[in-house]
């Protein structure tokens, strides 16, 4: 426990770093959750191993690196690998445990849209598309999303499905034969959520501190279901707010 | 053995042609702006432009007005937000109107592979459940014949030209890498011809002496440029450092039309070549970006006679 | 970082079983002789032995009864002859029958990326008009949905264990390896287990040094072997040539049933350990088969900080 | 022109190695045809590259190869390739020019058969197979054969079709949509056969020195056709002789 204020992001990666508890292999994209990875390893999970989007295993960089693809995470490192090798034989080859993945829009099943708002061929907003994270979606063990919680991003029904999560619901992701488990936590920066029913609906599980149940399901777009073991998320302890403000984002780019 | 070192204005001018499809790769490292910057001057258009990640390098290609196709998994400045001018072209189409071909990273990659391996397709576990296929119909299925359901296909991809960058190479285009790889080798061997721009031209008996580290062989290279500083904004491992410096100014230029356009000029249209380019930049901007030492302990090949 | 280095014994009674399928693979090079010898000595049967080319290594587990079945490319004793062993095996099913599982070169390469993969199949230009797919019914085609017609493929082949021999490895199972590399990697990442066995055992930070030559990285191995000489008669690039006396000798050998079985009896089963097996070939034959120095140039990877 | 005497497996080699002539790169295996492309290399095609089946570009031995797994091959080569590289990247991807094949059988249509003598599940002689001599035979744009003459193996059917030549003569290749074009020579110990007409069916095309018409018919398992443009093979010249036995097989290994 700590009395130190914090803010909502950074409630929110500490959380997500939380939810990698326990993941033995990570694969890491650009931005927040290269942070919450790095926190993790200093935190929950000592033992994470991280392979880097860019193709590198075994980092050991000199400095925080400042994206995928910083030359720091290669001098040091134990291996760097093609494109090829990266996907082929890391993550199609079934050796990542855990991705984090975020989106403009989310829908109550965790599929998510990182392509476009509005209508594809005339986009009102055009976003980066898939990258990895449509095979990243579809081939690691298990998904954590870490996103902020906004009705803009928290809809109905998504402009355009970019990234499998639990499909329709129900068994449809286990029909179709996708070999990754798909979303199982949602971070944000006022909840958290997972997707523990049957329908892979995904619910509140946790309230950060001083968020109102209300406020929630203000920023959700559809019906919000909610767990039955609501809990309220334990705040940064110390150690997490130092790692994050003193070493791991110390411009606060992020937080 | 034939020496094919030539300045990049002539590799550009031999090799590129209006209307082709071009594909600059090097994924978050070893981008090759210095070639890029030289297809702007010459102004060859109608091109398609294939990139896992257009980058700030196609950015400005397309807001020069030189693209008409852009074929690709991820749009953005990393780390630091949109391409501004792509997004302008797609939104506003602006300065043109810029069709799309649009995969994951893995399709792309696989694009690259099915063309450098002379295949029909190739695999892979990807698409199922989203809604690319319906926008990129070359997003195909085929069924497994052992049975287990179907796996998603992409078709091959020969660029016309393919232009990659590397630490070194010999005077044939043997050329040797490290540090991220990219789909380098695959987008090489896939091509119809290959640019190498590199860092140092070192002698064949460099090559020679470590030859597990020669990832694209002379034989299927057209051009070599000696271009120091080649891929600056961005980086080439043990020789510089990424300018994120400039990626930042990048996102402030690229936001206005006319900024941007005046940035082209002054930077690249009112640029001879990328010694001028780098003069403009200065030593000191160009010395801060000089990494310190790590350089690698031998490895023993063994010297077999009789 | 675990520490994953064991004796050879203790690697294939803790992995390997009668009955399962195994690939010690190395292409006319790092041929993991040293396993195979332990395997004879444990006396593991009913193994499915998979490999592009049996070579002596096959020959001999074939002779010592151990194999139920080959999943082969090329069967032959490389520069010499046929390999005695497994002929009288396939030709007079001594001292058992052999049951075969062919495909050419690419097909068995093909089979170890689609297991690598986690493809249901991978697509190779191969077997067209010949009699291969007639003999082996798992060889078959898919219709490209692109048009022009079909293409071959081979479904994905997982070892149960893996056996690879490489230069170096740090004791969490970084494995470094140069020269000629097969289908080492491949083979590896499709294993459920795999072993390495490794000339030298060297400090993480060897690895750290040159990441680009890590081939197998230590989270897909099992097992790390410290086998100074452990593929002889087969060789290491930069420690040790192949022993080609011994290759010949082999014709000799396994022409007569009863010699091989003596050999075996002298060479492996009475022999404890490869420790032993070296000091009984002496250090005089050992040592005309040390190389001269050939070391590689170092290469500059960049200490980037701040 | 030379005075001295020579073996008809000399012929032979000069004779395959003279085929090389214009190649820009050849796909190198085990054996006699490792020989002939050492000897091409120094004689008629001073530029031909060699790819190596083990996976070496540009070779440059301190000693003579006994093997193509010889590490002298890889020390101070130009590039090391794995297997996925050397037959996806350079075979499959359409670099080699040449490879030279041989067989334990082939046919009047160049057909190969390297994996069985009798019927293949209860065989009387058991040969290595296909190795990658089928997709060589598949993917390389042209192939030379190299294999002594006689009735054993000039068959007017295989046992086994192991590499396809063109298959059943005519079109019937070009149909198959193969990328490669097949044999064009077919280099003996006595003579040298080509393809050159419509059925694409071996032809004699030349006698070696001192071989007559009837010995080779005699050693051919079907009616021989004969060129209109029947030539005697040039002898070896000092200098290939030289070649041969002082630098490239000195311990006449092959001849």
């Amino acid at each position: 426990m700590s009395n130190t204020t914090y803010s909502p992001t950074e409630m929110m990666i500490v959380a997500a770093a939380r939810a990698l508890r326990g993941a033995g292999t990570v694969f890491v994209g650009v931005g927040l959750p290269n942070v919450a990875c790095n926190l993790a390893l200093r935190t929950v999970a000592p033992d994470l191993q991280l392979i880097y989007e860019s193709g590198v295993y075994g980092a050991r960089p000199a400095r925080q690196p400042l994206s995928i693809g910083d030359p720091a995470l290669v001098s040091g490192a134990l291996s760097v690998v093609s494109m090829p090798d990266l996907f082929g034989l890391y993550l199609q080859g079934g050796l990542i445990d855990l991705a984090l993945l975020g989106g403009a829009q989310v829908d109550r099943f965790g599929n998510l849209n990182t392509t476009v708002i509005g209508d594809y061929s005339t986009p009102r907003v055009r976003l980066p598309g898939s990258g990895g994270a449509c095979e990243i979606a579809i081939n690691a063990r298990r998904l954590v999303y870490i996103m902020r919680l906004s009705r803009r991003s928290f809809v109905p029904a998504l402009d355009f499905r970019t990234s499998p999560g639990h499909l329709t619901g129900g068994g449809a992701r286990t029909a179709s034969g996708m070999p990754g488990e798909g979303p199982f936590a949602v971070v944000t920066d006022l909840a958290v959520f997972d997707f523990n029913n049957p329908q892979h609906e995904m619910q509140l599980s946790a309230l950060h501190g001083g968020v109102t149940l209300g406020q929630v399901r203000q920023e959700v777009g559809w019906e919000l279901r909610v767990s039955s073991t609501l809990a309220e998320t334990p705040p940064p302890a110390d150690e997490e707010l130092n790692l994050l403000r003193n070493e791991l984002d110390p411009d606060s780019h992020y937080s | 053995m034939s020496d094919k070192r030539v300045s990049m204005r002539e590799a550009i001018s031999t090799y590129v042609r209006s209307g082709q499809t071009l594909a600059l790769e090097g994924f978050t490292a070893s981008i090759p702006f210095s070639a890029a910057h030289e297809i702007i001057r010459q102004g060859h258009t109608g091109l398609t432009l294939a990139r896992m990640t257009p980058d700030l390098v196609y950015d400005q290609m397309v807001a020069a007005g030189l693209a008409r196709k852009l074929v690709f998994s991820y749009l953005g400045n990393p780390g630091v937000g949109p391409l501004h001018a792509i997004r302008r072209s797609i939104e506003q189409g602006k300065p043109a109107p810029l069709e799309l071909e649009e995969y994951s990273h893995y399709g792309m990659v696989g694009r690259y592979m099915a063309g450098a391996y002379r295949l029909p397709f190739f695999p892979l576990r990807s698409y199922t459940g989203t809604d690319l296929p319906a926008v990129n119909p070359l997003i195909r299925n085929v069924q497994s014949p052992y049975g287990g359901g179907a796996v998603a296909v992409v078709p091959p991809l020969n660029p016309d030209v393919a232009i990659v960058q590397a630490q070194r190479a010999d005077a044939e285009g043997n050329t040797q890498m490290w540090g991220l790889l990219g789909a380098q080798k695959e987008v090489a061997f896939a091509a119809e011809r290959v640019i190498v721009v590199v860092e140092e031209i070192v002698a064949e008996a460099v090559i020679r002496a470590d030859p597990n580290r020669t990832i694209i062989p002379g034989l299927i290279v057209d051009a070599v440029v000696h271009e120091p500083f080649g891929s600056h904004p961005s980086y080439v491992q043990g020789y510089y450092d990424r300018d994120n410096a400039f990626y930042l100014e990048w996102d402030e230029i690229s936001r206005d039309e006319g900024r941007t356009a005046e940035w082209l000029r002054e930077w690249v249209l009112e640029v001879p070549d990328r010694a001028a380019y780098l003069r403009k930049l200065g030593p000191e901007r160009l010395e801060r970006l000089r990494p310190g030492p790590a350089p690698s302990p031998p490895v023993e090949y063994g010297d077999y006679r009789a």
